[in-house]
This record gives structure tokens, sequence and C-alpha cells, in this order.
């Protein structure tokens, strides 16, 4: 009869192929290689944590200059993501942009609105540099590895990531529905102008 | 028989191993050594039931053996004997029925001795009790020490500081998952549950360096959670809480000024307090004093300069799944940032 | 089978070699690889349900091998936190859900018709369902796990550990489904040995006739019935707060993380009876055909049982005692949790009455029902110390509890069943197992055991915690984790040594014939192997031993039908016949379904409309396989008579 | 309650005639007993199918205590209940409970019916009763909407859905039985066996319907009373 369950080890196996995408989904990835500090990293070193980013960054212009190379990895990594989710609450995102993205002094970061743009990129500069009118920059205070687990997560906010990655929810007061439940917002970019609204 | 033989055989010199192994040892956190009321309570206790079921034990042993032994031999092939012939067999009855009430008169007794035990924990005396606040977090402790006056006030982590012979009231809460506090030489777990607060009244009477560690499964570190609770002369524990209330060491040294200027200026300042500086974060544990302590990240390494650089490097090395990123400052900003904190006594 | 066509045929007694031929050809599971699937044979479904909880016995003890190479010294590099969580994660679950309960029911799905001489278990198509969905549970964790989806929260599960917030990803969503599966697959089989054990009897076995491994089953299967919801429940709580945002667990909306610990162990510590009471079974059939006599206090053995049962209910808290509790309470617990041991002691003490009075006949099953009596009762001493409150606080989530747990689990179920494979392999072979490699496997199981789990005791009393992945090497440690981690190798030899031997005797084994041990239930009483019907003519029971009973009148059944699927069916408490039934034929329907369910357990892992969607197919498939076919409806309707 | 225990005694006295009949058809010559003129089937706790849907039965009512007690424990941990909304409105659980105790009329008629494998009297029952359970689901489906909270809002909610829930699945699945029973019963293929089916389905129609009062008492009036 052990030879008749052999026949069955076919379709396990193309079921296994289907889920191979989990494993990136999975990964527990704990030390980020560190790359050398970059020449650009110096001078962004600022003496307090809320500096405004200077106003000539605008949504167009990703500063490819310092910008280290986009790394989508973690837009499919649930454990990242979460990481990002801590950190958000961690380095009070929550208290400009409110538990969940719904927006408070910052403008809201989980409906279709994007200031300074919604691709990965954007929103790592929205964060590293700062934008005028209030968003400080936190490039020499936030490892860029984190940063981008930020990223992940404030895209996630607006049901970006696909479901199975994006957080469910959490163990406090939950003001919303989870990351997970959210339904994708169609991003569009707005005239700078409404940055200061809200 | 052959079973019974070797079994005993087989333990006992498991057992002769095992103690060797046990002495050769110094036990830093072991259920035996008790170094308060309430741990020696709890050990009074496990002599009780070690006696006891070790001889119940022995006379489970002693009667299989026997039946063994004085058993006839026999083969598949023979016919087995059937009720009728073999009749009422009251001896075999008598003895059962005494075996049966010998166990529970037995079990009743150790229920006593159990519920005794109970009683005499509870009964600590709290006159003029130290309190403490424990946090758990995934994957350190930290303290909060109360006072009427809240200038008197301080916090501290992963070390804790006790005064011998004063009971200390342990506030027990939890940031995150499910933690238990255990400090096996003064007192048994207690778990720290979020949405709960529960209690522990513990005393060391002999002064001493006692470790714990969690004790209740908390994700990845689970592993490197322990802590340290040095028990002190009154006097000694009054000098050590006093300089804790002190803001920090303000050191004029180049390097180490240097050091607190990229503490403030990079990620440290992020998750770290330091009283007396603008760094206020509580995601970390508080370095005001940190270079007083034995240990660094809750008893992962000793508490060295070198181990301290090796730590903020990458601790993800050191203690993977730790909440603390790699840092990727130079070479000579790292041994300032450690000479700045090495100056924190 | 198209029995409407031709005329029904009834058995004769003695039953004739055309009678034989044809109940041969009525109950045999159809040919091909269509066949194999389809089966509902109970004694098919059974190997296959051991050997598929064996395979997972295995599995679980490699990963066990893996963490005690981890821990064999300390800073050990070797596997780290990710890993290891996994590793103790999978071993528990593996060792609790898909091998422990199952391989219990699994013999009893096997035996149990043999020992109450009936020719199948109740509902045949259910028993193979229960089996696919067992078999794609386990299955399913195993592939996740191998994608780096293996559940890392620990078999227990705390949340919020487990919750949505700290751990992100699948792994627990997997944790918490293939509990479903196993839950179902268990629930259903107490139902179908329940409703066997109830109706399909021999006429004559009265309650006081039935064999005690019957009577373990029983009492085990109405516990599964009663605790297993518990789990079930508890689990899919949890995979709502995970997917669709409840808060059963969530402090922060009224939620709690201690109802979870409630509920779970409501379920936990029953379990660790259905896996115990099973074992007791073992015991009492081997002892008396190895003394040569019929046990002694069957009716005390009987109630012992029954009171395990009961009292097993009323002590799950002991798991929960460094959790606040009221005083009172905790108390009352340890009274309970200590009282248990004295029904286990009134059995120990009736076997060893039973070998002080027999006649010893020392084969390799004897043996491990010995070393029974070692392990199990320091494992049930150490179990006494735990119930104690204070005592607990002090060992509780230590190596000394791993100690106990494998102590009682090994001891009491594992050592008893190699025991019951020796036993019972020839009647389901037909072939003897070598004593040679028997008495390898014993002495290397035996010494190995206490060589890897003693030691813990006392890791536990100095300190070092459970579910830790590495420990400092200045903690006095290091030398009994090293004998431990040599001990878990010899385990590991000694089960090659089973494996091996199972495998050779399979085709070069002594040929056994019906009743090589001489043993005195019905299962003896037929063939090795039994035929697909088990039985050509049902006996007539005359006492708890009918095999060694002096011949009575009546003797067997007569009149049951040889070309068309019929049992008698008796009275619950008299087991006087009753209704003789026709019954159900092989069908590939219960695969199908268990496929359908499997899909909808998995879908709704990733999302919460598989269930909805996923149902229409499930429902499609289970109405097929109720719908009748005309040819059964035939064949039934020309046995049929109205009561 | 006065239909079922009529009902119980009423079986249980023809069960105790049947059974004096078994005995006599039972033959005990020499070494054989003669079970051939033994029914090939019978009702209530002469069916295997009754002793399995008696153990469904008893797994669904643990599930059912379990979660009721849940909803207590959760209850017994928060100030005030419903946390913050206000209790499900009565009008469609009440509607729905009044109709499910109705419905045990025209369920027990089925019953009868078919212990007295009279076949054009259990399709006209049955139809009824599928019916029947189609409106609960309708209103059903108002009730949900009437219960003032989502699951998600907090663990009161939780606890509600999850109680309504279970009690659907078990409206569906057993809506679905009746239904499927009931086609059979009009296309065939009938024996004797068929009708037991449809006694047990009436009599796990008892269990919905009674299991549903507490459930109803605790959601409906939990939220009021406590």
């Amino acid at each position: 009869m052990s030879s008749r369950c052999l026949r069955l080890w076919p379709a396990f196996a193309a079921a296994a192929l289907l889920c191979l995408p989990a494993c990136e989904r999975e990964k527990r990835q704990f030390d980020s290689p560190s790359p050398p500090p970059t020449p650009a990293s110096a001078p962004m070193m600022r003496a307090t944590p809320l500096q405004p980013g200077n106003a000539q960054l605008g949504a167009s212009s990703v500063p490819t200059a310092h910008m280290p190379s986009t790394d989508y990895r973690y837009e499919n990594n649930a454990f990242a993501v979460s990481q990002g989710k801590r950190l958000y609450r961690w380095y009070n995102c929550s208290s400009c942009h409110a538990p969940g993205g719904g927006g408070d002094w910052g403008p809201a970061l989980s409906d279709d609105q994007w200031v300074y743009g919604s691709s990965p990129a954007n929103i790592f500069a929205s964060i590293a540099e700062g934008r005028p009118a209030g968003m400080p920059s936190f490039a020499a205070h936030i490892s860029e590895d984190q940063t981008w687990q930020l990223v992940a997560y404030v895209r996630s906010l607006s049901g970006q990531l696909p479901k199975d990655v994006a957080p469910g929810r959490s163990d406090t007061m939950s003001g919303r529905e989870p990351e997970a439940g959210r339904d994708r917002e169609r991003p569009k970019p707005m005239e700078k102008s409404d940055g200061n609204k809200r | 028989m052959a079973t019974s033989a070797s079994t005993l055989r087989w333990l006992a010199a498991c057992g002769s191993v095992v103690l060797a192994a046990a002495v050769r040892a110094e036990p830093l956190q072991s259920v035996l050594a008790p170094a308060g009321p309430q741990a020696a309570h709890l050990k009074d206790l496990w002599d009780v039931m070690l006696l006891v079921c070790t001889g119940v034990f022995v006379a489970v042993l002693v009667a299989v053996g026997i039946a063994l032994w004085r058993a006839p031999r026999a083969d598949s092939s023979q016919r087995a004997s059937l009720p009728q012939e073999l009749g009422p067999q009251r001896g075999a009855r008598r003895s059962v029925l005494s075996a049966v009430v010998a166990s529970t008169l037995l079990l009743l007794f150790l229920i006593v001795a159990s519920v005794f035990t109970d009683r005499a924990l509870a009964r600590l005396s709290l006159h003029d009790a130290l309190h403490i606040e424990v946090t758990a977090n995934q994957w350190w402790w930290e303290a909060r020490y109360d006072d009427a006056q809240a200038s008197r006030m301080f916090n501290t982590a992963n070390e804790l500081h006790i005064p011998t012979g004063r009971p200390v009231v342990l506030t027990l809460r939890s940031n995150d998952v499910i933690h238990s506090f255990w400090v096996p030489a003064l007192h048994g777990k207690k778990d720290l549950i979020p949405g709960r607060t529960s209690t522990l009244r513990l005393q060391a009477d002999q002064a001493g360096t006692y470790r714990g560690q969690c004790a209740e499964f908390c994700g990845y570190q689970h592993t490197t959670m322990a802590l340290l609770v040095m028990a002190e002369p009154p006097a000694q524990y009054e000098a050590w809480a006093d300089h804790q209330r002190a803001t920090a060491a303000l050191s004029q040294e180049p390097q180490a000024a240097r050091g607190r200027h990229i503490f403030m200026t990079t990620t440290c300042v992020m998750c770290h307090s330091i009283q007396g500086t603008d760094a206020s974060a509580r995601r970390g544990p508080d370095l005001t004093h940190v270079a007083q302590r034995q240990t660094l990240a809750a008893g992962a390494l000793p508490n060295t300069p070198e181990n301290l650089e090796r730590w903020i490097r990458n601790p993800q090395h050191i203690k993977p799944g730790a909440n603390m990123p790699p840092s990727d400052l130079p070479t000579d900003d790292l041994k300032a940032l450690v000479a700045y904190l090495g100056s924190l006594q | 089978m198209n029995a409407g066509s031709e005329a029904v045929r009834r058995n004769s007694v003695p039953p004739t070699a055309a009678d034989a031929q044809a109940l041969e050809a009525t109950w045999r599971d159809p040919p091909g690889a269509m066949g194999w699937l389809s089966a509902v044979n109970h004694k098919a479904i059974g190997k296959r349900f051991i050997l598929t909880a064996f395979g997972f016995f295995v599995a679980g003890g490699f990963l066990a091998l893996l963490m005690r190479l981890q821990l064999a010294r300390p800073e050990n590099k070797l596997i780290g936190p990710d890993l290891y969580n996994q590793l103790f994660t999978m071993h528990g679950t593996t060792m609790m859900f898909l091998f422990a309960v199952p391989v219990m029911q699994a013999v009893s799905v096997y035996l149990v018709p043999l020992m109450i001489g009936s020719r199948s278990v109740a509902f045949p198509r259910m028993n193979a369902f229960a089996y696919w969905i067992y078999l794609f549970g386990g299955l399913m964790l195993y592939v996740a796990f191998v994608l780096n989806i293996g559940p890392d929260a620990g078999w227990f599960s705390y949340v919020p550990l487990a919750g949505p917030e700290y751990s992100p990803g699948k792994r627990v969503d997997f944790w918490a489904q293939l509990v479903t599966f196993t839950e179902l697959s268990g629930l259903l089989e107490a139902v179908i040995l329940i409703v066997t054990v109830f109706k399909l009897r021999a006429p004559g076995m009265t309650l006081n006739r039935i064999p005690l491994f019957v009577w373990g089953m029983l009492v085990t299967a109405f516990m599964v019935i009663f605790a297993m919801p518990s789990v079930m429940l508890a689990s899919t709580a949890l995979i709502m707060d995970r997917l669709v945002g409840t808060h059963f667990y969530n402090p922060g909306e009224g939620g709690d993380a201690v109802l979870w610990q409630h509920l779970f162990w409501f379920f936990g510590h029953p379990e660790v009876y259905f896996i115990f009471i099973p074992g007791l079974g073992f015991m009492s059939s081997i002892i008396p055909t190895f003394s040569r006599r019929p046990i002694y206090g069957y009716t005390a053995m009987v109630l012992a049982l029954i009171a395990t049962g009961f009292l097993a209910f009323g002590l799950w808290v002991h798991h929960m005692f460094a959790t606040n509790l009221p005083e009172m309470g905790k108390s009352f617990f340890t009274a309970a949790s200590m009282l248990i041991a004295i029904p286990s002691a009134v059995q120990i003490f009736c076997w060893i009455a039973t070998l002080w009075t027999g006649k010893l006949v020392f084969k390799t099953p004897l043996l491990f029902v010995l070393a029974f009596f070692v392990i199990l009762v320091l494992g049930g001493l150490t179990g006494v110390m735990l119930a104690s409150v204070p005592l607990d606080l002090q060992v509780h989530d230590t190596y000394f509890v791993v100690a106990h747990l494998h102590y009682v689990l090994i001891g009491g179920a594992v050592f008893p069943l190699f025991g019951a494979i020796y036993y019972w392999y020839p009647k389901i072979t037909g072939r003897l197992m070598s004593e040679r490699l028997g008495r390898w496997n014993f002495w290397l199981f035996f010494i190995g055991f206490n060589g890897a789990f003693f030691p813990m005791h006392l890791l536990g009393l100095q300190g070092m915690p459970r579910r830790v992945y590495t420990y400092p090497g200045d903690m006095g440690w290091s030398t009994m984790n090293a004998i431990a981690s040599v001990g878990a190798l010899m385990i590991g030899v000694s089960v090659l040594i089973f494996i091996v031997n199972v495998v050779r005797s399979r085709r070069s084994g002594e040929l056994a014939g019906s009743d090589p041990w001489g043993g005195g239930t019905l299962e003896w009483s037929t063939a090795s192997p039994p035929s697909a019907c088990n039985f050509e003519a049902i006996p007539v029971v005359h006492g708890a031993y009918p095999v060694w009973e002096p011949r009575r009148e009546p003797t067997h059944v007569a009149g049951l039908a040889v070309n068309s699927r019929e049992v008698l069916t008796t009275t619950v408490l008299d087991a006087e016949p009753d209704t003789r039934m026709p019954f159900p034929t092989p069908t590939i329907w219960p695969l199908v379904s268990a496929l359908a369910t499997t899909g909808l357990f998995v879908g709704s892992v990733f999302t919460p409309w598989a269930v909805v969607w996923v149902a229409l197919p499930v429902a499609a498939a289970m109405t097929a396989w109720f719908w009748p076919k005309r040819q059964d409806t035939n064949a039934s309707v020309a046995l049929e008579r109205a009561p | 309650m006065s239909t079922l225990s009529t009902t119980g005694g009423t079986q249980s006295s023809a069960m105790q005639r049947r059974e004096a009949s078994t005995r006599e058809r039972v033959q005990v010559r020499g070494a054989t007993l003669d079970v051939a003129e033994l029914p090939s089937f019978g009702f209530s706790h002469r069916s295997l199918m009754w002793w399995g849907t008696l153990g469904l039965m008893a797994i669904e009512s643990t599930v059912f205590a379990l979660t009721v007690a849940s909803y207590f424990f959760l209850r017994s941990h928060v100030a005030v209940w419903p946390m913050n909304s206000v209790p499900p409105e009565l009008r469609w659980g009440t509607l729905n409970t009044v109709l499910l105790l109705a419905s045990l009329w025209p369920n027990h008629l089925a019953k009868r019916a078919g212990e007295a494998l009279d076949r054009r009297k259990v399709q006209l029952w049955l139809t009824v009763c599928l019916l029947v359970s189609l409106v609960f689901l309708g209103i059903r489906v108002l009730e949900f909407q009437s219960l003032n909270v989502r699951w998600d809002g907090d663990a009161y909610g939780s606890v509600v859905w999850l109680l309504l829930g279970l009690h659907t699945v078990h409206l569906i699945t057993d809506t679905w039985d009746t239904g499927v029973l009931c086609v059979l019963m009009f296309t065939g293929p009938v024996e004797g066996r068929r009708f037991v089916d449809v006694s047990e389905n009436a009599l796990y129609w008892y269990f919905v319907v009674w299991s549903w009062v507490p459930i109803y008492a605790v959601i409906y009036w939990g939220g009021r009373l406590l």
C-alpha cells in the first residue's frame, strides 16, 4: 500500500510549488546587511529630531543622489511589515498621523491622497528627508532598514500590500478595521498646497 | 525481576552522576538553594514531597519485583486458569484494599502539607515593604522603584537591588506578551499578563546575587531574558538607591562628550532615555547608570567596553530577534559612543 | 454485490466454505487504485491510520533529536531561535495532535470490532472520511513547515504571542487550522467508537463482559466529545482574531488572554487522559494473557476508568497556577489534581495482584508493560508534586515539567503502545515479530528514555526553563543536557530497530496462527490476518474471556446475509439481538468530501470568503455521499423487514 | 416542551411493543442463534444513526455551552455591557424564536409520519418544514442586522456574533439536510431506512430549536439584564 501512497506525492509536490511565495512572506530577517556609512548620511545628521525638511523637495523629485537602492523586498514580508507597525508606534508616527493612519496633525496615510507620492521611494524620501509643514527628517535617527520597514507598513495602511502580508488587528483599542482588512485605495497625487490642509 | 532490579541500578547510577554534576556547578538559580523565607517554605514542601514520593515509588517497585519473583513461569500454550478455579483470593483483595487506603491517606497528607505551605507564603509581613513596579518587555525587564514622593522614584532595568531582611512587593505588568517573573532562590513564578496586574511578595535574608529569568515562552529571545537580584545590607542598598536617583554623570572627557553628541543625534535617542539629557524615550532600557550594571541586554553579555561595542555594532549577532537595530556608525564614532556610555556610572 | 438481482443467501453454523467465499467477496474492498481510495473496511482504514500516525511519530521524534542536538552543549550556534521555536512547536503539535490521540483511535478502529465480535465499525464511510481529514491535516502542517510557515508559538499557542500582533504571517493560522482538522477527525472517531461499542457487540457481550481495552476506548471517546470542542472553539476564536479582527483575546477591547488558557487547558488536560487511558487498556489486555489468568478486579478497573474520565475535567487549572487565581479555587484544583492519582493507583494495584497470582510468560509485550510500572509510576508521582500549587510555582515551565510529561506520556502510553504492537502485530499480519530485536528495542528504549529524561528533573530544579533555544555555559546545566542528548539518541536507535523489526517480520516473521499468545478475547478466535468480514459466523459470548471459557450453546449466530453487507445490532445493555442492518458499501465520496473540506480549511487561512464558497463543493460531495445508489437500495430492499 | 415529552412517551411505549416482538423473532437451535427473522431497521435507539445524531448533539451542545461560558467570562471582566453599543433590537430575534417553537409541530408530524412509514404524509410535512426553515434563514439575516454591533467592534460584539453565527450554521446544515431528504422522498429510491432518516432529521431539528432558546436569552437579554 505504501507504493500506492506514492501516487499521491505529485499532487502534494504541486501544492508545495504553489505555496513557494510563502517563503518570502514568512522570512524573519533579523540582521539586515548594514552598508558602510555613505557620505550622504553624514551631513544629514541633525541636532534635534524635529527639524522640518527642506521645502525644495517635491513629490516628483525623488532625490536619487543619496537615495539608497530602492528596496521592495519588504512589500511581501509580513514580519518586516509588522516590525514597521511596531516602529510606527515606537517612533510616534502615530502622534501626528494617528494610530491606523487616519491622520491628525499630519495628513492621513490610509486614504488615496498622496501629497508627495505613494511609491515606496517617495515615502522613503518623505521619512528620510522630511517634508514642509511639520514632517521632520529622520534620516539620521532611523536606520535605512527600519525606514524600509516603516515604508512597507505605511503602504499597508491604504491597502497597497497583499492581504496575507498586511498586519492584523493590534492588541490595543482598535480605532478601525485592521490593515489586512482594508481595500486598496487608488492613490492619486495632490497639488502641494493641500499639504498644509487638515 | 530483571527489569526492576536493573532499573534501580540504572536510577542509582544516573542519580550519582547527576549529583556529582550538581555539586560541581554552584547553583546560580537553583530551587534547592533558597535565600529567603518564601523560597525556604517551598524547599521544605519539596523535601516532604520527595520523601513521600520516593517511599511510594520504592514500595511499588518492590511489590512488582516480588510479584515477578514469586509467580511461577509458564508459556503461551498453557491453558489460562478461570475465575472459578482461582477462588475468592482474599489475600489479594486485602492487600489491594490496604494499598489503596494507604495511598489515599498519603495523598491527603500531601494536600494538607501543600495548603499549609500556601498559608505560610501568604503570612509574609508587609511592614515597611519596598515597592517595585516590574514591567516585562520583549526581551528585557523594566523596574521602577516607587516612593511616597515622586522625586525619589527612579527607573532601572534588568538588575534589581533589594535590601536584605526587608519585604519587597513587586507589582508585575507586561507591555506586550505574557512573561513570567522567576527568581528561584527567592520565590516561585508569577506571570505578567498584558491587561492584568499581579503582585509578588518576597524577601531576601542573606546578601548575594540571585539570577532569575523569564519562565513563560515569550518569543525569539525568551532564552535571553534574565534578571539579577542583588540583595544587599540596607545601608549599602540605600547608597545604591540614592546614586540611582541622581541624574547621569556629565563627563568632560572629550571622547565621552563626542559620544554623547552621537548618542543624541543618531538612532540611540529614539528608544533609550538618560536622565538629565534630552534622551527620554522608553522603548529600550533606561541607560542613566548603565555602566554600573553587570550584564548587557538582559544577561546576554558581561558589561565590558568590548562587549558593549560588539553589541551596538550588531545586536542581532548576539541576541537574534532583539528589537535593537544594527548600527552603521563609523568605528571611531562607535568608540566615542562606548566611551560615553562607559562614563554613565 | 448487486444482491438486488439474486436471492439473499444467509450463513449457517458452522459456516460452509461457500459462506466464507461469499462473505469475503461481499466485504472486501474493491481492487485497484480506485478501490484503494474508496476503501471503507475498518481493517484497511485502521492499518493506514496506524501507519500514518507512526509516520508522524517518527517525524516528531526527528524534530526532537534536532532540538537535543542544539541543546547538547551550551551556547550552541547550530539552530537559531526562529527555527528552534518552530521545532518545539512542531514537535509538541505533532506528538499531541498527530500521533498520541490519533494512534489510539487508529488502533481501536482496527481492534474494537474484532474484540466485540462485529463485522465492522459503525459508519464505515465516516471512518474513512475521518482518516482522510486527519491525513490531509497532517500533510498540510508539514508542507507548511517545509515552506517556512511552521507554527512557532508553542503547541499551546498562548495569546497574545500567537495573536495577530506578535505572530505576523500565516504560521499560527496553519496551526489553528491543523487543530480544526485533527479535532474534526478525532470527534468523528469518538462518535464512531461509541456507537460501535453500544450497538455492534456480539450477542451476550453484556456490559460486564466488554474487554477492558474497549472500556478504555469508550471512556476516552466520551471524554473526547466533551473536551475537544473546547480547543476547536478556542482556535476558531484565535483565527478570527487574526483574520477578521475580532477581539476575544484583545485586552484593549474587553477581551482577555486568560480566556484562551481556560479554553485550551479545559481540552488540554483531559487530552493527557485520552492518551493515557488507552494505554491502561493495552496494559489490561496484555497482562492477563501473559499471566495466564483473567484480570484481577474487573469491576474495580472499569469504575477506576470511569472515575478518571470524570476527574480529568476537574483539574485543567493546574496548568495556570502562575496566573492570578483566587486562593480557594487553587486549593480545590490541588485536591482534584492529587485525587486523580487514586483511580490510577487502584488499577496499578490490580495489575500487580494479577501478576502476583498468575503464571508469567516473559515475552517482549510483557517487558514493555513492566516498564510502565517504573516509568509511569515515577511520572505519576512527579505529577502529584506538580499538583501542589506552591511547589508548582517553582517547577512550572521548567525542565522538571518536561521530564514529568514525558514520563507520563511515554511511560503511560508509548511503552504500552509498543507492547500492544508486539502483541497484536501477529493478528494484523499473521506473522510474529522477532523476539531478539524486540528485546534490543526494549532495552535501548528503556535505558535511553531514562537517560534522556531523568536528568531533566534536576535541570528543572536547577532553574532551567522550558523552550529555551540555548543556555549559558556557567549555569551548571551542561553535563545533564549532554546526558539527555545521548539518551535521546539511544531512543532514536531503538525506534530504528523497531522499524526494522516491523518491516522484516512482515515478510520473514514466524507464522503466528490465529492465537499465538493464548489470549482470551474474541479477536484471538478468528484467523490472522482476519478475513474481510472478521467472523464467518458472529460468535455468541458467555463470559469476559470467551476464548478461555468452556464451550456453551448457542455458540454462533446464523441467518446473516452472506452475499450482501449486513451486520447484527444488539441492545445497548444486555447485547440481545436487535436488528440486522444493511451496511454501507465502498465509495469514493468520503475522499472527495475530505478533499473539499481540506480546501475549505486551507482556503479560510487566506480569505474568510473561502468558508462561503468552498462550502458549496463540500455540501455537494456530502450529498452525493448520502444519496443512495439504486443497486444498494435494491440490495437492502431485498433484505428489508419492517420492525 | 409538552410536545417533546408526549412524543417521548408514546414512542417508548411503541418501542417496548416492538422489542417484545423481536425477542420472539430470534430462535435458538442447538449451537445456532438464528437472527434471520429480525427487522432490518428500527427507529430511535435501535438505529445506529440515532446514536450518531445524539453524539453530534452532545458535541454541539458542548460548543454552545462553552461559548456561553466565554460570554459570561468576558462580561465579568468589563464594567459596562454591552461595552460601547446598545443591546440588540428584540423584534426579529423574538419573532424567530416564536416561529422556531411553532415549527416543532409540523416537525413532530413529519416524525410521526416517518415512524408510520407513510411516504405521502412525510412528503407533505417535510416540505412544510423546509419552507419554514427557509423563512427562519431569511429572518436570521435581519437578526444579524439588528445586533447594533460589529464583530470587530469589541469583545462583546465578537462573542455575540460568534453565538449567532454558530447557531446559524446549524440552521443552514439542517435546512440542507431537510431539503435533500425531501427531494429524495419525492424522487426515490426509497427504502425503510429512509423513514428512519426522516425521524432522525426531526430529532436534530428539536435540538436546533431547543438549543436556540438559551442562546436567544443570552444574545437578546444578556445585554439588558447583566
